[in-house]
């Protein structure tokens, strides 16, 4: 099981020939990544790592059939119209691994995707990895062994970094989703945990959060009403973070009073999920969680 | 990115929003100029530092020589640390009351939001701490923009009568199109006065424009790094995310989260961070030299912990990269190194043949930087 | 039971202080719609039939409590405004009686509408009428009858005259829905139906169609594919109206070569639903499909 | 409301959309000038009905002199039923490939849409009735506005070279800003020309505003209801809906609904509707009076057919306006009237006071009104 991805996922890269979107196209597939097309405008009707490419979705879906979800390497000015493309298409996941695309645009296309029920993942995100499955992103899937942890984070080498330390104890991971780093995403911790509630092989949750915005508060506060739950163990970066500045994520920022760590960690566990202090305590909470 | 309050008015007066009058002066003789036409007048350093009002930043003049003499003090002085170089220089309003209105992005509801309160003069982030229920909230919807219930809606919330509703719609209307015409994440009027004639003004104004989307403003981008510090800017300039800190081990990352981490670790195993420097994904040995030359030469830098989770980012071309560096530089500060993935033994083997090792855990990393801050902290 | 409205939903009338709004919350009142509120711009302080008037539906919610739904009198230019207003206080059920709203504008507020769960009636319709219960339009209440019959119409007064007929055979009424006039509607056809379908009082319903737009081919096409339904009858209006011409309703258009009476006809008997010739033959219609 | 071709072409043209050039002409001589001008041309009648190029209203002139004999020609005609009075006269282009492009309502997505045809130059009713699966469709939400991937999309659905796609897109979005820009509910290009050098050109242009959001666009407010009949004209004037049709039978409702329904019955019982008149919600005795009268004085109408069910509308209000007119334009013609309803009782009273009387059966008066019809035409 999992969540979001598959084995049968059917892809299209968006931004394929680009040099992150035809570096990791061919890290995907050594994956196993179901990758059936992928598009790059004007460069229709050529092959990236044997993936065909198209001008266009429409193209794409002409030539191979319904695809089920994207990933998007576009760069920023142009990401929004090849999300746009993805939703108006009827792709049902879509994976933005783009970094720095405009707030304005982001608030637009997150609120056009929930509210045609599309899982938006990212923007400024590593990606969806069903281990064993399927990759969509940039993860390195070497960290990653199969099993029954969800994780769900807003960073990227943070989480490998976490993951390698559950794969030490012997810990391994269902599916891993980075929701990014930017102010506004399209699926939130709340989102991902109802999916991995869904799913029968996750057993528990580590949720991996950072200095900015409400989200883990938000995620607290959800928690806490929840009749029925599955454990979660949290780590929250940031700890050492300056109030106004920008911790390299646009939405790791303290501002207007909010998201600092010391609320974050009190929301988290005022609702009973232990915060690890640092990567390497993250396993040793999860095993006393799970023992419970 | 923050405008200045000046800059921030213009914009504001552009879109019909009543400012005090008032111009900007880059010298006490200006400032005298500008006294002597407007009468008495408010001095206003113009930083970017919050606080400035508690830090003697905002101060009253009587006649164009007391604005001189002010204007003399200010342009002499810093604010928390940030330099005043030009001043503001407003006609005195009579303040009826406070009010405090913003447009900016709720995280939560994915969309605008205008917060509106009685309370205004008074930052936000106190507002918010002390009197959550006094700030009102309107969403905003990115499909619907900005419409006149909205404006109703803020007049009952800051009690305000009925005639003032044109204004407060055109206003309100005016903040939206701002935020969207300069891609501001913020747009604030703090206060926004009632003076005693029944006049709205906005005595303070506060623009903060979105850094992602300066590409496409190009007469906002060329002020970019503007507000930052040296070492920022030369960080940024590299294409490094770079924070500031007061520590003394200087922290070289691949990631936001992971730097973030690091710099958490070192504080919890009982040592402080000098800064956040986030290589990003796939960095060159090039850029990585860059990095930590930079470190190497920060006066407060004791020790440079280097911590790598090699993914994209390739072990090999970060050891290179430091190992040039401290060619370039000359050994002078202790390196610690842990890195791990991608090309990790070629990475080792470099550093090895340099006389360097590398950690594979990050705990026993950020120990052992600890442990050298202190030795050299003591010995000197 | 019924749809939508009932005796228990508190209602607040906006542009209550308008000729129309007033004369009508007299007689909303005098059937005994529930209205707790009304709004008018300026005029807030004031009564209209006992009702208390605000400045604004925050001051309406502040002062009464909240609301749940609301009937919109509002002139066409400012009639955005107060939907908006309506579906961001969290109203769940909006009934726009005015007509003449732009195009462009009902295109944009009946899909923010939708993507939040809000029931929009209309625009440019004469209401809902759960009889004996609650009245939120213009409807004359004295023609309708409490009973088992569904009625959803594009229609005002053809409505009436057809529940008129309805009354006459002892036909009697649940719900009767107008959706509206215009090109774009917030509930259409398949919407209201699938209400009925919940609806246990309601056994069978009774649509109102007219000329333009596919709205009943669309309908048709829906009940053709349902597993379980309740039986329908139509009737449609327009079939001596040329094409290319505005029919009074600026929906009611044969444009582009959709939307003539024969298209709507032919597919409704194709989903097995008889069509009246004229209204007073929709009962005798419904007599031989409940006789089934 | 439809604009002309060259209303529509002038407006394409503002906003960068290629189309041939040509000036209007309003005489021959006008017509001559502008074929001195541009050589070889093409005369396009200006009317607003459908059809225009099958009636003979679209002709090619060789030389100025020819372009004066066919402009002679064409203002002194009417092409189905709509005179003539004046002419777009464009340069000839070299056809290379006939496309269509539009942008409507899609009622049932509730949205805009382009409607994208390699199969342009036939009216859009009979590609979609012939040929449904050679239309494109491509939804535009209103959030999100044109944006570029439409264009590469219909790039391929028209067959188009990756070389046009800047024009392509130009158009496109200059298409979505029309619509918005100037409330249209068509903005269609038909055909939208492939040239024999490879431009794109809008040969033909139809833009059509909607009639609902006329108070806010004033200067085309102005021109609204230039292509009525005179009937329709004068009852649009007096605020009611009205369309004219070719049967013998007035009729007068309230409510479009029960309008259409009391026409449909006169055709379903063997009669002919002269026309459509809703009364509206509500009306006075004085607007009865108005609609009875103009229909009363109709040439076509043999017998006036009034059905009211009463609501807002009160039926003593609709008797009184009735009994007025009659007395007004003197009885001319048979009434019959059906009314229901509020005051329904005092509108009686008033009818049979002045010898007249009414129905309560919809049926029955239909079939009343078709039976004087037919004794008036066989006597007549």
């Amino acid at each position: 099981m999992g969540i979001l991805v598959n084995s049968l996922t059917r892809v299209v890269v968006q931004g394929i020939t680009g040099r992150e979107g035809s570096f990791h196209t061919k890290l995907m597939l050594e994956y196993g990544t179901r990758i059936v097309a992928g598009t790059s405008p004007g460069k229709g009707g050529t092959y990236v790592h044997g993936v065909p490419v198209y001008n266009s979705i429409y193209e794409a879906v002409g030539e191979q059939g319904p695809v089920d979800a994207s990933v998007v390497f576009v760069p920023a000015r142009f990401a929004p119209d090849a999300i746009y493309e993805a939703i108006d298409h009827g792709l049902r996941v879509i994976v933005v691994i783009t970094e720095g695309i405009p707030l304005h645009d982001e608030v637009r296309f997150v609120n056009y995707a929930r509210s045609r029920g599309v899982a938006l993942v990212g923007p400024n995100c590593p990606g969806v990895i069903t281990v064993g499955e399927a990759k969509l992103g940039i993860m390195p899937s070497h960290v990653f062994r199969r099993g029954y942890v969800g994780v769900v984070s807003r960073s990227g080498t943070l989480t490998y970094e976490i993951v390698r330390e559950l794969t030490k104890r012997g810990y391994g991971v269902s599916t891993a989703v980075g929701i990014g780093g930017d102010p506004v995403t399209g699926l939130d911790f709340v989102d991902v945990y109802s999916m991995f509630l869904q799913d029968p092989e996750t057993r528990a949750v580590v949720l991996i959060g950072e200095i900015g915005g409400d989200a883990e508060e938000r995620f607290a506060s959800y928690y806490s009403k929840l009749a029925q739950r599955k454990p979660v163990v949290a780590y929250v970066a940031g700890r050492t973070a300056p109030p106004g500045k920008r911790m390299g994520h646009a939405g790791a920022i303290i501002s207007m009073g909010l998201g600092d760590y010391s609320s974050k960690r009190k929301a988290l566990e005022g609702a009973g999920i232990p915060v690890a202090e640092t990567p390497s305590q993250v396993p040793l909470l999860l095993e006393k969680v799970l023992e419970r | 990115m923050k405008l200045y309050e000046y800059e921030s008015k213009e914009i504001a007066l552009r879109y019909g929003i009543p400012v005090p009058r008032g111009r900007v002066a880059s010298s006490p003789d200006e400032a005298q100029q500008v006294a002597g036409e407007l009468g008495a007048v408010v001095l206003k350093a113009q930083v970017l530092v919050g606080g400035r009002g508690l830090a003697g930043g905002v101060r009253i003049a009587e006649s164009p020589e007391e604005a001189y003499a002010i204007a003399r003090d200010l342009l002499s002085s810093s604010i928390r640390g940030e330099r005043v170089e030009r001043l503001l220089v407003e006609e005195r309003v009579c303040i009826g009351r406070e009010l405090y209105l913003s447009l900016t992005l709720d995280r939560a509801a994915r969309r605008l939001v205008y917060l509106i309160s009685e309370m205004g003069g008074v930052e936000i982030e106190e507002l918010a701490r002390r009197y959550p229920e006094k700030i009102h909230r309107v969403y905003v919807d990115p499909v619907v923009g900005y419409t006149d219930y909205m404006a109703r809606e803020a007049l009952r919330v800051l009690n305000l009568p009925w005639s003032l509703l044109p204004e407060v719609a055109k206003i309100m209307g005016a903040m939206f199109r701002i935020a969207m015409d300069y891609d501001a994440e913020l747009v604030e009027f703090n206060p926004l006065a009632l003076t005693c004639d029944g006049r709205l003004v906005a005595l303070d104004a506060k623009v903060i424009v979105d850094d992602n989307a300066l590409f496409r403003r190009p007469e906002l981008q060329r002020l970019y790094g503007r507000d930052m510090s040296d070492y920022e800017r030369r960080a940024r300039e590299l294409g490094f995310s770079y924070v500031e800190l007061d520590g003394d081990i200087g922290v070289i990352c691949n990631g936001a989260g992971l730097t973030m981490a690091t710099m958490d670790s070192i504080l919890y195993f009982g040592g402080r961070p000098a800064n956040f420097l986030d290589l990003g994904g796939g960095a060159s040995s090039e850029r990585v030299r860059e990095a930590a030359k930079l470190m190497l030469t920060h006066p407060r830098v004791r020790v440079l912990l280097v911590n790598i989770f090699g993914g994209i980012t390739r072990c090999d071309e970060v050891a290179r990269g430091i190992v040039e560096a401290t060619k370039e530089v000359g050994v002078s500060k202790p390196i610690v190194v842990r890195m791990l993935g991608t090309n990790e033994e070629e990475g080792r083997r470099i550093l090895t043949e340099y006389g360097m090792q590398a950690f594979s855990e990050m705990d026993e990393a950020v120990r052992r930087a600890i442990e050298i801050a202190r030795q050299i902290s003591s010995a000197g």
